[in-house]
């Protein structure tokens, strides 16, 4: 899909910040991974940028999102801070959350980013919450729940798209369908690829982007903020993408049987950073390419030099107030 | 009646009920109350769960509360404990503070994950950056036979984990306070309520107060052994307490009121005293609050406070409907009684009280509904 | 709809009699109730027969069925003991489940009625484990599993379909569908009705029944069964039914306001045992209605004159083995 | 290496491994082992779970299972805890085996309604009717930041509720007979793995062998102090115990093997000649596993024996993942026996072991995959 007529080139420049310093990051992580000082399980979301850059660019500040342990990505897409997010990997004080969660556990309050859990599914009920909140206050803000495909296994997120719609919750739901849990495909876990269908018994609109086009999710976001705003509920998005590394660590896994490099080949050559990293002038490409690195750089140093947790932090932050 | 010479003995305690007047009320108008109170009080307060607006209204708690919130604050859910719990996690997390109401604390089991995994960890996991305040009301079943799956009073396992806290308020004085202090705490609390004690009367202060979490009460006086009770079962060791007047055995009634946090000192120092220790819980054993309390005070104790315990709770089986089998599965007065007499006179002939002076007249008043 | 032309008369009087033996029945509970000689939670069936009794007149002694804690009908019609159950309820040692399960746990182990559950939705999955065992034995034998329109609400039941289908398991879903859970109407629980849609998106073919009719209940269930004993895996059938009396306990409830008496109406006017009667020979009629009568004169004297368990009988059956 | 000297403890205790020959074998593989002889002696053994047939296989306990036994025995499944629990205790129902695998206990959350409901009080409340033989299998995660959601050892859950067993190995030879007595066993079973056992070897005999429920093993000999460990923590405490020695302690390692049953008298037999009990969980303190084995020790010995006792777990916070935090969170070796060391002599200088030297060997070197 071309970019709506609407995107000004500094909107196209800020999508391409987004997914290319998603991008870095996460190939900073992995280049850093084997020296051991990230004690923390990274799920990267390399090759999966598109979905949370989409969504997160229309949202606006008040917006939230909630995210899955894979979720660099979305926290970075929202405004949680690099450094909070490489400090935090770092198991550091300094961390987004003081180096008590780690890589499964991003969150920054004032971007809205709701946190992420490492128990599938879990934050999809949160997120609705967190909706309820909004529509009872009446603040007009709208969440964007991520979840794996993995996710509409269980019975939570049926639970919840019936509540959702039954109270017409401000709330998109955002399925990063990558075709696998860790290494299991579809085929062994889901009866049919129906799920669009079976969301819209719920009279929720889905919506089904096949090819993870930036510009595709942004659209339907777009829409699908803008309805829910309007009190009109929840959407569904079903985004097909794919997951260019492990499951879980810096590392791909193409020799150990079960996917293909082929596979892959296609989403290399419609690459989301590359593509709309070409739409730019050069010079403002290269512009942000450097910005992106002092970025990286500044946070990977201050995560270094950070302290760890002092001893007592230990027994803080177990009861509130 | 027990139920008002204990409600008698809280309110000398506390002197909440003197202090702002105060009337008779029943355990279950007094949580309405609480809840009406704080709702009146704080916008963000807001009640949901299975058949709150029902003609029933969780036997007579939520009733009224739609009428005169709105369907806004006060409303009815699916059959979705799992996600049900997940929204009250995050509208927590976004500032409100809900109360999700279970007429079964059998149905948490449908929860823990959002309990256990997420609304436990929440604050400390994310590094203080969020908090969860939320009350989870869930009623123990007994009686009628009810079963196995309507008849559990599973807080222990909410003990083990830390990040929640656990209170089993077992008269009306603190089942408002304790609701109330649970409502404006700024941590998840599983808020745990016998059916039995529903219709139970204590004089309750017209105002909205709390009472505190971790503080224990004893709320009868005695030196020859400690009985420490968990919700109803206070009810149940204070009418033990009587039956061993009668035997020459004085006993010291505890009610922890809150079991995370939990006050051992006020146990301890009764139990150094006395001598022996006999706490019954309203569920079973293993792995139970009895557990804790015994652990705590003996770890803290050593043997040479010379402290002799026992546990007594729900039998090691699962709870079955047959009545005369169902009458063996708890303690009743009169095997607390029994066992609290051997426990004190270890010597002496062994003894047991009258069955018929030893049943609860709340207990032969209760049929359903359920 | 009419009997199918296969039905001979004495498959007429064969279903009458289920149909009138469990009405008799729980108007029997009802009576007795009051004495408080029944001291176990009863949620009658009444008025709901025909879905038990369409779905088991098919079944076979090695398929089984699978209710909940509205179970009675399910429980005789899949021909559990009249004496079991009523001794059950009575508490007594002589009871289906000897006494410690109660009217919310009926049992009948040799005519494969799996056992019900007083939390909701509990035994779907359950239902679907005997499916699998069947199938991975390959007894040829088929499982009905019937639930509440509020099961449907419950994460399980999706869990359950998507692995049903998966599998093609030899299961037959049920779902009574009385339009309340307890006192809440459809209208607050679902977002919409569009049950049978979405579970045909699992590749489960529904069935959707109106009228409670016994015969298109019969119909389905044989087109259903015979499908699944063929190896095509589930499928998924919702009777619209009324329950006649309150949701727990002995009586009626029209009067607390949840919903109308004139909703009961074109129920009455529908009744399938009724029905059923009236199309057979009146001679026949008053001879079943007779020995229907025995049965339960026996099944009360049987429940009344048996002893409670012994003492030690609740120390027995923690473990087994 | 302590996983080793426990080996041979467990081997000069048991006599098994001598008697069938044997050899070194990994706890992972044992486990494996025990799954690949049972599936050869009985048909109706199936294996499932999340990720049983990839190519990691549980950690390499499922692998090559379904190449030998096929898919219809040997299957993954779609992320359903709560369904694929109840599909096991229905299968179970039918007559079948399942052992359903879950990589962390964590997710048994998800499927508590059915385990606690169903699973535990299915044969009771059925009147008999029917069995539920199936395995729990589920691992507790620990070490690299794996945090808050898949560190929890949560077995005391499932030790409150009668009708469950829950069997926690140390060591290869026990998991693997332990598992074997599991499958054969006419009742659900909660069998807890750790993951830092995986790699470690002890003597397991070639042939299918029981390890019987409700026994537990004097692991090592000591008259100063007892140490009860669980699951991992017998290695920790093992290591102890070494350290203790050279500080002239003579401790006794008892590794209660089942949780429930559970040995008391084994346990109770060392406390009352040594006068001091350290028990060592792998989790937190309340209401867990160290909480009934006090008491349970207490509750029995009556102050009369003088016995001194001392809980060690989980710090009671959620787990975090800062490695200098999560170190402070679980007790290790150091703190062990500094702790069993200040009980067996109170009254002399405190004593810290050498830092150093306390790390245990398989500590150090693990790391993911996770
Ligand atoms: C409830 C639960 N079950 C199992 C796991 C183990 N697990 C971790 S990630 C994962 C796969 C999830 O797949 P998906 O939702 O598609 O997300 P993806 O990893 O593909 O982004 C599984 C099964 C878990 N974390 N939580
Ligand atoms: C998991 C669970 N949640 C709540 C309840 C309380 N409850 C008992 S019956 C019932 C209604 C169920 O409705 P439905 O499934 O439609 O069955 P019906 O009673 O109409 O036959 C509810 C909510 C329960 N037993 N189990
Ligand atoms: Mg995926
Ligand atoms: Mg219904």
């Amino acid at each position: 899909m071309e970019p709506s007529s609407s995107l000004l080139p500094k909107d196209l420049q800020r999508i391409y910040k987004s997914l290319r310093l998603i991008r870095r990051a996460e190939e900073e992580v992995a280049r850093i991974y084997p020296s051991d000082k990230i004690k923390s399980p990274v799920h990267l979301s390399i090759g999966q940028e598109s979905v949370a850059v989409g969504v997160c660019d229309v949202l606006g500040r008040n917006d939230a999102v909630s995210g899955t342990y894979r979720g660099h990505a979305t926290y970075l897409a929202k405004g949680g801070s690099l450094k909070g997010m490489m400090a935090e990997l770092f198991g550091k004080d300094t961390g987004c959350a003081r180096g008590k969660g780690g890589s499964m556990h991003l969150i920054e309050a004032n971007a809205n980013v709701l946190g992420s859990s490492a128990v599938v599914g879990t934050t999809i009920p949160i997120a609705m919450g967190w909706a309820l909140a909004a529509q009872k206050r009446k603040t007009g803000a709208v969440i964007a729940a991520f979840l794996g495909d993995g996710a509409t296994e269980e019975g939570a997120f049926y639970e919840s798209l019936n509540f959702a719609s039954l109270h017409k919750l401000p709330i998109l739901f955002v399925c990063e369908n990558n075709g696998y849990a860790i290494h299991t495909p579809l085929s062994k876990r889901w009866a049919t690829e129906h799920l669009c269908a079976r969301v819209a018994t719920y009279d929720i609109p889905t919506f089904r982007i096949e090819d993870g086009d930036v510009f595709a999710i942004r659209n339907v976001t777009a829409w699908a903020v803008d309805a829910a705003r309007k009190g009109a509920g929840p959407a569904f998005m079903e985004c097909r993408i794919y997951r260019w590394r492990e499951h879980v660590g810096p590392g791909d896994d193409y020799h150990i049987g079960y996917r293909q490099k082929t596979e892959l080949q296609p989403w290399i050559e419609t690459d989301q950073v590359e593509k709309v990293g070409t739409m730019l002038d050069a010079a403002d490409r290269t512009r942000i390419d450097k910005a992106v690195e002092k970025e990286l750089a500044e946070a990977v140093a201050f995560a270094e030099s950070s302290p760890f947790p002092k001893p007592r932090a230990l027994l803080e932050n177990v009861y509130a107030g | 009646m027990p139920a008002k010479a204990k409600a008698k003995t809280s309110k000398s305690k506390t002197g909440a009920a003197k202090a702002s007047g105060g009337r008779l009320l029943k355990y279950v108008d007094a949580l309405k109350e609480a809840v009406i109170q704080e709702m009146d009080r704080d916008p963000d307060v807001f009640v949901f769960g299975l058949d709150v607006d029902d003609p029933k209204g969780i036997q007579g708690s939520t009733l009224g509360l739609q009428q005169r919130f709105g369907r806004e604050r006060v409303f009815n859910t699916p059959l979705s404990e799992d996600a049900m719990t997940g929204m009250a996690i995050g509208a927590a997390m976004a500032g409100m503070r809900p109360i999700h109401v279970h007429i079964r604390m059998d149905f948490l089991m449908l929860c823990m994950n959002q309990l256990i995994n997420m609304a436990a960890k929440a604050h400390y996991m994310y590094g203080g950056q969020v908090k969860v305040p939320m009350v989870v009301r869930s009623m123990i079943g007994k009686s009628w036979g009810q079963g196995a799956q309507h008849s559990q009073g599973l807080y222990s396992m909410f003990m083990h984990v830390p990040g929640l806290k656990v209170v089993a308020p077992s008269n009306a004085h603190d089942a408002k306070g304790c609701l109330i202090q649970a409502i404006r705490d700024d941590n998840p609390t599983i808020f745990v309520e016998h059916r039995l004690l529903y219709p139970t009367e204590a004089y309750t202060p017209n105002d909205a107060y709390t009472v505190p979490f971790g503080k224990a009460r004893v709320v009868a006086k005695g030196s020859d052994v400690t009985m420490v009770g968990v919700s109803n079962m206070v009810i149940e060791c204070l009418r033990a307490h009587e039956l061993l007047a009668e035997a020459g055995v004085s006993s010291e009634v505890i009610d922890p009121i809150s079991l995370v946090p939990l006050d051992v000192n006020t146990i301890l120092k009764s139990a150094r005293r006395t001598k022996k220790l006999l706490v019954v819980d309203n569920s079973w054993l293993a792995c139970g609050a009895s557990a804790e309390i015994v652990a705590r005070v003996l770890e803290e104790a050593g043997p040479e406070a010379g402290i002799r315990v026992q546990r007594m709770g729900f039998a090691p089986t699962t709870c079955p409907t047959a009545p005369n089998l169902e009458a063996l599965f708890y303690p009743n007065p009169a095997t607390i009684a029994e066992a609290a007499f051997k426990l004190a006179k270890p010597k002496a002939r062994p003894w047991k009280p009258d069955p018929k002076q030893a049943q609860l007249a709340y207990q032969m008043q209760f049929r359903g509904p359920f």
